[in-house]
């Protein structure tokens, strides 16, 4: 995989594009939460996005994942929600049940999610896709998503840039974007070079990295992309930040 | 005192029936990999599978015949993607599949611990996935008004579960990650147990916040070290994180699936003799004081 | 308080009558459980059933108590249902939903009580009591006693021996007589001279310890009493059960 | 880390207000006397107290003038009898007495955690105490037709309650006898604690297991050695019997009352103060290991 050099002092270091690739887009969705906050965070991506958050952007946050374990330090990437590393990490062993209450109390302020697609609408799919050749590929199912996407204060998405991913329509609505009672449901998805806002009920380009424009997210998708009137660029992830992510993925 | 210690064999041919539902304890962790190869190797079949989140001890379950339905939330291999065992049976219609979320099936099994009929929630009210599963019912709120979904308790025939420890009695000690297992054993009517240590009811004792599954309705003890190998157990061993990546190669199809089964589970009388199959130091490499 | 003589041997000593009194109800309620059984003990006589039932009449019996603790080595008196003596003597820590949930899924095979008052058709009061003056007396409520009797496989009542407590109506139903689904609800009372079983609806006498006639039991009575054509006469508890039984109730 | 301790004056004052749904935490342990005696000390008033089983602190916050509203399954002082101050003020019509029963109350606030709107149950269908609680309705059963109450779901505005020790942060352990304690907490929307330890956040990763209370509702942490006294606390100290036994005459009518309210609460600035005013070796007495 290639690697480039992203510091040139003491201790030379190769990251490769992949590693920045995901750092900057959950650099992006870190952006979104602010600090204090309880996040419910789903494993890949969004568990990046709890790392860099922790470290870097809003260290007071307090992390909880599906298995049950709260108040987690996200030092290495866990492959499964009850993983050791994140088990001895933890200052509270609770069980699914406690935590999937926490989020249906409306104690959840943001849930971190990917998925395998999101439409306009922030609609995700977990659940199965259909090819070109007209077969359905199935995939693992909702897990907790579904219930993240309704019961979380708000959801942030967290996806790579893939323009399969980002279609006009899922292919199967696993986590509609029609959150409980006065929860504000999926808000945003960020992706490696940009933010989508959908605080107008459908996607609208909001935030932008400064080495990226506009025509090149609109070539990333295959969304009709609106562009909102008051988009902001912001500077990509410190190369501090993208260390420290290249670590966590390497370490698991 | 009931002393309910047994050997698996023992206790998957007197507590599991063809066509029991099952609900299968660990989360990520402490799942019950000795038992489950037991089940396989006794050719057990028509059984129902329940759990949340489905990790691959279903796929050994699948794969051996055993299962004509799973009801979960997800399945797979955590971290690494989809269950081809699942995928093919389900396709060739040998394998019935209810699929719904992690937090439905929580609450149905949590439903079947408290003893009541369902539990009100609104997930599941829309998308592709609401209304597909029969046992969750829309309801008007008496207290809202507002439209709710009642989802339906689950009360399966058995639990089986790896923990730490046991006394003799059945008093179970569990502790690190939980997931669903508590839930799910309480909700089952009875427990099939296998731990690292058997202890003396004086330890029990003295760690009574320990004690997770209720003896009366724990039937059998099995002791049964590295029970839960190849996945991790708090305090006594990691992961084999190579099992796992592995596991997708080792079942991408039927013919490496039976080869994956027959160096696992039927060249093997027991656990024990599947253990000494592995190669030489890799338990002790596990050990937990080791991570 | 009167006690007398019940061990001429080496070690002499004293009993209570009313010591007596109780550990004879006791004994009576513990000649209807059988061993193995998980038993909900409610706090008072109830608990000297349970430690006489797992001392001398059957020993494998779980004891699970309103707090949370189970698997309880009854061996002194606890003054409520989360005493440091019975939790130091528990091996498994729950919380309330946890046993009440026991009960719920109908798992409690037995369950203890106590009450202020009981009628012919096994109806208990723990709520208040109207005195001749029409005065109203309140009393604590129902904790756990309404629970446990619609929801436990078969209650057991056990009662001082007093008139006043066993009436043809009670003066309020806090604990109805009728149990949920297919459970049997209270089978029967146990005082200190007999056993009433419910099992045609209405109080039978159908045991009576053979130091006691019909007649003592009726005039000890505010009911009209029935006697069952296959009346048991059975033994009252050995000085050993006594003695045992004064212990317990002297620590606490 | 966000540093959450402070003094129970501090606690009570920012984080109780009148008119609150308050629960109260301990079952017949780790009673959080401490702060109950702050929330008198500051004539705190119009309070609605929630409990499944109310003890003597009861006693202390009703005749305080603390409490316009009692909801709970039973009130007196466990194992010795009546409650003559609860008696008093509801016939005197000062207090909202709303009884139902233990199990009922534990269900509501089981929905109040779960972030359900109700949860069904058989209870509460027959007898006297049946249909008298408003927020208990019948509902059909979707799945089995039959008549079953729904217990509608309480959610306190704040929860007090003493446990054996914390981090700055609030995560908080408690261990021994739980009773409803967890999930009147996590029912209620946020939570003041007394502890008798404050320990390092590197000895609460050391036991997990043990972090009983969730530290993102947690808002106030307070250090009380000897916070639950006269009640016990697992593993630091005994109940102090001849105070429980006392009591009933010490609250047998207004005047008594009003003088256990001077002796143990008015004449003191704060809990310690209290603490110093026992006889000596009292406390020392009631050690746990002298137990």
């Amino acid at each position: 995989m290639k690697r480039k050099v992203v510091n040139e002092g003491a201790q030379k270091q190769t990251i490769s594009d992949d590693s920045i690739s995901q750092a900057r887009a959950a650099f992006m969705a870190s952006s979104e939460i602010s600090d204090c906050k309880t996040i419910f965070v789903g494993i890949g991506l969004p568990c990046l996005v709890a790392h860099i958050t922790q470290n870097y952007t809003s260290p007071n946050c307090h992390l909880v994942f599906e298995s049950g374990l709260m108040e987690v330090i996200c030092k290495t990437q866990p492959l499964s929600t009850a993983s050791a590393n994140i088990a001895k990490a933890s200052k509270m062993h609770g069980s699914m049940l406690d935590v999937f209450s926490m989020l249906q109390r409306g104690e959840i302020d943001v849930g971190l999610l990917s998925a395998a697609q999101i439409d306009v609408n922030g609609n995700l799919n977990s659940s199965k896709l259909n090819t070109k050749s007209g077969k359905t590929i199935s995939l693992p199912g909702s897990g907790g998503a579904h219930d993240i996407s309704v019961l979380a204060n708000k959801v942030v998405v967290v996806m790579p840039s893939d323009p399969r991913r980002f279609v006009n329509n899922v292919n199967f609505i696993t986590s509609p974007n029609i959150p409980y009672g006065n929860r504000k449901g999926v808000v945003g998805v960020a992706m490696p070079d940009a933010y989508f806002s959908f605080k107008t009920g459908k996607a609208v380009l909001q935030k932008i990295y400064s080495d990226r424009t506009t025509e090149e997210i609109r070539s990333s998708l295959n969304w009709d992309m609106e562009i909102s009137s008051t988009l902001e660029r912001i500077n990509p992830p410190s190369n501090r930040i993208l260390e420290g992510a290249d670590i966590f993925l390497q370490n698991n | 005192m009931v002393d309910k210690i047994m050997t698996a064999q023992q206790a998957v041919k007197k507590y599991i029936n063809n066509s029991d539902m099952v609900f299968v304890g660990g989360f990520g962790h402490a799942i019950p990999f000795s038992i489950a190869q037991e089940i396989v190797r006794q050719k057990k079949h028509g059984l129902h599978l329940i759990k949340t989140g489905a990790d691959i001890v279903f796929d050994m379950l699948v794969a051996g015949g055993c299962a004509q339905g799973l009801t979960c939330g997800w399945y797979g291999n955590p971290g690494m993607g989809m269950s081809n065992v699942i995928r093919q049976e389900v396709e060739s219609g040998t394998l019935e599949l209810t699929e719904s979320t992690n937090f439905s099936m929580m609450l149905r099994l949590h439903a079947g611990k408290l003893g009541v009929p369902f539990i009100p929630s609104p997930i599941l009210s829309n998308g592709d996935l609401a209304h597909t599963v029969s046992e969750i019912k829309s309801i008007t709120c008496p207290f809202t008004n507002a439209e709710i979904q009642a989802h339906g308790s689950l009360n399966p025939d058995v639990a089986i579960v790896h923990a730490q420890r046991s006394d003799v009695n059945g008093n179970v000690q569990l502790w690190g990650s939980i997931g669903d297992t508590v839930d799910g054993c309480e909700a089952s009517k009875k427990i099939i147990c296998s731990v690292e240590e058997i202890c003396q009811d004086d330890e029990i004792s003295l760690t009574p916040h320990l004690t997770k599954l209720p003896a009366h309705k724990v039937v059998a003890v099995i002791k049964q070290p590295f029970g839960a190998y190849p996945s991790y157990l708090h305090s006594f061993y990691q992961r084999d994180e190579k099992y796992y990546a592995d596991h997708s190669n080792n079942t991408k199809d039927a013919l490496k699936t039976e080869e994956w089964l027959q160096s696992t589970i039927y060249n093997h009388n027991d656990f024990n003799s599947y253990l000494h199959s592995l190669p030489e130091d890799l338990l002790k490499k596990l050990e937990w004081n080791n991570s």
